[in-house]
């Protein structure tokens, strides 16, 4: 269901950044491409780096002037942007998961890094917890990953 | 005593979810008298369960969460002076306008001006072989477990069908500690939106599509259950059976309309599969045949909690206006602000035939 | 020209328990039956009432009425034991007795007074309870309101819907075809002899056609005087192990509360609603508040236990009056292939035997029971009465409200 | 099993604890919740049997709906549980078919 063809698409959707700015720094990824009548992630960018515009059934349009804050990460009722910053390292990416689920990681654990069919992909270390108060208990959680998954690992599991 | 009529009230509104409450604030604010109705201990209906962010835009509250949404009504109701009376079972809704009602010791009769009948849906159930086994419940049972009430009932689950609801409520189950190892489609596709697909698949959900439970098997309880795959024509395929080991079953398969009130006071209904069933018809008013009664809500076809608002607010408006409380040129800005905002609901792929079945309601409400 | 869709032997109109029964007893006779019900089987009368099965219902006094209603009761509970041997569906139908209380001192000597007569008439099951026995068997009962009854073991009840779908599924297994949601307009009669019926999409022919419409019998046959009487029900939940008998209060003389636990166990209670003179002879299903209360109130009396039981459902069924208080069965005067069978305000006790007897009378010609005294023409001529002399309803609500609410019982 | 901590709900917020039986066992329960709530809590799913086939028989709607989930309570039967508020002391029965109603046979 979420097999490669699907990310093709993803790739070719129009809530996908450029390659271009995807290779300067975090970024959000917005993975939303059917018709539903919302709009939090448009009403929400400071920078208008997102339009739907009429009817709010467009698909979600992303412009590359996105600075990366993850406002529409946290509002997505479909929880279906995350923030890709492929510039973490020489060899690593790391990528923003909005998280929902107790209990959360600790800064510096290794996790198990899912791809969108909830298969291990590879290992991951959790740099960052956002809880921030006004997020509504939508959590983002940054973990680094091997660059060459940025594409793919879009969640992750605590190792038992 | 004599036909006890315990209460008179300009607008009387039968259910405090979603749909009853908005026409009741709408009402209210333009003066109206209004009093709500509710046989639960807590108003409110599906709203408290829905602990989700909302679709739609920022006038319908996109991302905000359900149980938020039903606080804030609430707190409308109280301050616009809405009268929400709990613990009472309306038994009987006359076509002279009387409203029989019980709470826990008197039956009484209430006389409204206007009714709204906002009673909601309820989950249709599935047959396979042990289907009543204890343990295999409705979805929407399990979300008002685990969100209302804190209680978890099973650890390991299979929810049937992927509708938005079998999909947030296996996603709700996960954030309440259990793992939904499986949902089961029997159609070629995910019903509900993708992006609540992927959540749960992310985590480890398998949704099965062309899949469905053959039968369920279990002493006392629901223990275990057979998954078999399904030919287009809905037959099982022989060998491609599967046993999961499961204590909870969630059946997601749709809902249909409370509407023994609406049957009771004479309304006139359509037959539209697509809405969850027989269907009380309406005009764009949300007025029904039966003079002074309006609906609104999953009462009169299945949709969801955003789209029962806006119906109940153009109830709201629209009954203000007949009560003679605000003028015409006011109520109809107002109540094309409301549509529009309903339309914009049952727009896409998603809203499409919603959109064309109410059509068909109102066009059959006026064939009468 | 309306063309003709269909041809039969008999046409039965109705498909409650009545007509069901004369369709499965005409279809055994080999006859080719068609029956046609304007909604679906057993939504009129059948559908609605209590499922009391009665020998000797109300208080007849008269001998033509009593050894004569014995006879028909009792080849009825025959017939339905003899179904009980073969038929397919099981329709509940269990002998628990019946009692008829009095509710006040007066009454009983009134009911002491009843039961010697209808037992010197025959009628020779029947007897007195004391309060003491009366409460013994029915202890649920306001003890305040119970002064003594009379009681018959033989009585009982069943369950309508499947007594009509039961005899409705033999009739088909013999051949005959059941029509419903399939309005008879009109019955059709050109000099004198019956031709068929006209439906929607046109005329079935037919040697015989039969009125088993009850509360509507006289809409589709002028001068049978038959009267739907609107009478409230509703039913419980389903309640453990509490008395079974079918109870009847009889209020002075008329009648008045009934309630009776079916097999399933829900308790189905029921009462006429207040009397509201205007709208007791037309067909009015509507239920309207006050008057559920008003039952409510009452069945709260007399049951105190009920008061914190649930009901699940309520509505209005149709009883069909006649003046005499007689159901009318037999051909209609005057018209050849007409069969006239309607008028029960207590149907289940003579749905069995009366689809027997329209079975023999058109195939023999004649019955194995006498049908003069119910024959369907005998108030024509009458003057036109407007109220069901035999039942004066609305002296039974005063009396029960002035003795619950004036202080005769608390 | 109770849901002591959600990740959106947060903390569960109990009401004063009180002691309910159920078949004569003790069960914990709080104020201000319903049965239903508090047997499963308790890990109990069968709640009544039917009366034709003695079935197990459990919650299924949880709105007080389809009455799969009634039981004696105090001597009452078929009271449903997921809709009726938990008291101290009260005595809990799962339902045999139509159960007893001792209370109303006076």
């Amino acid at each position: 269901m979420f097999d490669k063809k699907y990310i093709d698409k993803l790739r070719k959707s129009s809530g996908w950044p450029s390659d271009e700015r995807l290779n300067q720094g975090p970024v959000a990824v917005i993975e939303c491409i059917e018709e539903i009548p919302c709009n939090p992630c448009e009403t929400v960018c400071p920078k208008n780096s997102i339009t739907v515009g009429n009817p709010i059934t467009n698909l979600p349009k992303f412009h590359d002037i996105c600075t990366g804050c993850g406002k529409c990460l946290v509002v997505c009722p479909g929880l279906a942007v995350f923030m890709i910053d492929r510039t973490y390292s020489e060899t690593e990416a790391s990528i923003t998961i909005p998280y929902e689920l107790i209990p959360l990681p600790n800064k510096g654990d290794i996790v198990i890094a899912l791809n969108r069919m909830g298969e291990t992909v590879c290992k991951g270390k959790v740099l960052k917890i956002n809880s921030n108060k006004n997020y509504n208990k939508t959590n983002l959680v940054t973990i680094s990953i091997p660059k060459k998954y940025s594409d793919e690992v879009r969640f992750f599991k605590l190792e038992k | 005593m004599e036909g006890g009529v315990k209460l008179k009230t300009e607008l009387a509104v039968i259910g405090a979810g979603p749909a009853g409450l908005c026409a009741a604030i709408e009402a209210a604010k333009n003066g109206v008298d209004v009093t709500v109705f509710d046989e639960n201990k807590k108003p409110g209906g599906q709203l408290f369960k829905q602990i989700h962010r909302f679709f739609g835009s920022e006038e319908h509250l996109a991302g905000t969460r359900g149980f938020e949404i039903g606080n804030m009504l609430l707190d409308d109701a109280k301050k616009y002076g809405v009268k929400v009376m709990l613990d009472n079972v309306v038994w009987g809704l006359f076509p002279d306008l009387k409203i029989g009602i019980s709470d826990e010791e008197k039956v009484s009769i209430v006389e409204a001006q206007k009714v709204v009948v906002a009673t909601g849906a309820i989950e249709n159930s599935l047959s396979f072989p042990g289907w009543t086994l204890p343990n295999i419940m409705g979805a929407g049972a399990a979300q008002t477990m685990i969100n209302v009430n804190m209680v978890l009932p099973g650890k390991r689950v299979i929810t049937v069908g992927s509708g938005n609801v079998g999909l947030i409520v296996s996603y709700q189950l996960m954030q309440a500690g259990a793992e939904v190892v499986a949902i089961v489609e029997a159609l070629d596709h995910v019903g509900g939106y993708m992006v609540h697909a992927a959540k749960v698949a992310r985590m480890g959900t398998k949704i099965l599509l062309n899949h469905t439970i053959t039968k369920a098997l279990g002493d006392k309880f629901v223990e275990k259950v057979e998954v078999g795959k399904i030919d287009k024509d809905f037959n099982v395929v022989k060998g491609s059976e599967q046993l999961y080991d499961v204590d909870l079953v969630c059946i997601a398969v749709g809902l249909r309309p409370l509407s023994e009130l609406c049957w009771m006071s004479g309304m006139k209904f359509d037959y539209l599969p697509e809405m969850g069933g027989f269907i009380p018809v309406h005009d764009n008013n949300m007025k029904s045949n039966v003079p002074g009664i309006y609906i609104a809500g999953d009462v009169t076809g299945i949709e969801e909690a955003s789209t029962a608002m806006e119906e109940g607010k153009v109830a709201g408006i629209a009954i203000s206006q007949a009560l003679g409380k605000i003028d015409n040129k006011k109520g109809l800005i107002l109540l094309n602000e409301a549509r529009e905002r309903l339309g914009t609901l049952r727009l896409g792929p998603f809203g499409d035939f919603r959109h064309a079945a109410k059509e068909k309601i109102i066009r059959k409400y006026y064939s009468y | 020209m309306v063309k003709v869709i269909g041809k039969a032997d008999v046409v039965i109109v109705g498909g409650g328990a009545v007509g069901t029964s004369a369709a499965y007893h005409l279809a055994k006779r080999g006859k080719k039956v068609v029956l046609c019900e304007m909604r679906n089987i057993a939504s009129g009368a059948t559908g609605r009432c209590g499922g009391m099965v009665v020998h000797c219902y109300g208080r007849d006094v008269n001998i033509d009425k009593t050894d004569y209603r014995l006879m028909y009761t009792r080849a009825n509970t025959e017939i339905m034991k003899e179904y009980q041997k073969t038929f397919e569906i099981d329709f509940e139908f269990r002998q628990v007795g019946l009692l008829d209380v009095a509710i006040s001192d007066e009454e009983v000597e009134q009911l002491k007074k009843l039961i010697e007569i209808q037992r010197s008439l025959g009628d020779n099951e029947i007897e007195y309870l004391d309060k003491k026995d009366t409460l013994e068997v029915m202890y649920n009962l306001n003890p305040k309101l119970t002064f003594g009854s009379r009681w018959r073991p033989s009585d009982g009840n069943l369950n309508p819907f499947l007594l009509a779908r039961s005899q409705g599924r033999e009739a088909q297994k013999l051949g005959a075809k059941i029509m419903t949601n399939t309005k008879v307009d009109n019955i059709i009669i050109k000099n004198d002899k019956v031709e068929g019926v006209k439906i929607k999409d046109g005329i079935i022919e037919a040697d015989w056609v039969i009125n088993a419409t009850n509360g509507w019998a006289s809409q589709l046959t002028e001068g049978i005087e038959v009267i739907p009487v609107r009478e409230l029900a509703m039913v419980t939940e389903r309640l453990p192990n509490l008395p079974p008998q079918p109870f009847e209060m009889l209020c002075f003389g008329e009648f008045a509360y009934g309630a009776t636990q079916t097999a399933s166990g829900n308790y189905n209670l029921g009462g006429p609603g207040p009397a509201r003179p205007p709208k007791w002879d037309y067909f009015d299903e509507t239920i309207y508040a006050d008057e559920v209360i008003k039952v409510l109130t009452y069945i709260g009396e007399i049951f105190p236990s009920m008061r914190d039981v649930a009901i699940i459902r309520s509505w209005v069924g149709t009883m069909g009056f006649t003046p005499d208080g007689m159901p009318s069965i037999g051909p209609m005067p005057g018209v050849k292939g007409l069969f006239i069978t309607a008028g029960y305000a207590d149907g289940m006790s003579w749905a069995a035997v009366s689809g027997k007897v329209a079975s023999e009378y058109i195939c023999d010609g004649k019955t194995s029971l006498p049908i003069e005294t119910m024959n369907p023409g005998r108030f024509i001529g009458k003057e036109k009465f407007t109220w069901p002399q035999c039942y004066d309803l609305t002296v039974c609500h005063d009396y029960l409200t002035e003795l619950i609410y004036k202080g005769g019982a608390n | 099993m109770r849901i002591d901590n959600h990740p959106i709900l947060g903390e569960s917020k109990k009401g004063r604890e009180l002691k309910i039986s159920v078949d004569g066992k003790e069960v914990i329960a709080y104020e201000g919740e319903m049965i239903a709530t508090a047997l499963v809590a308790s890990g109990l799913k069968v709640f009544r049997y039917t009366s034709k086939y003695k079935e197990p028989r459990g919650l299924f709607c949880a709105i007080g709906r389809c009455t799969d989930c009634v039981m004696e309570v105090n001597g009452r039967s078929n009271v449903r549980t997921c809709v009726t508020l938990v008291e101290d002391r009260m005595v809990i029965k799962t339902q045999k078919g139509l159960g007893e109603w001792k209370e109303g046979l006076n």
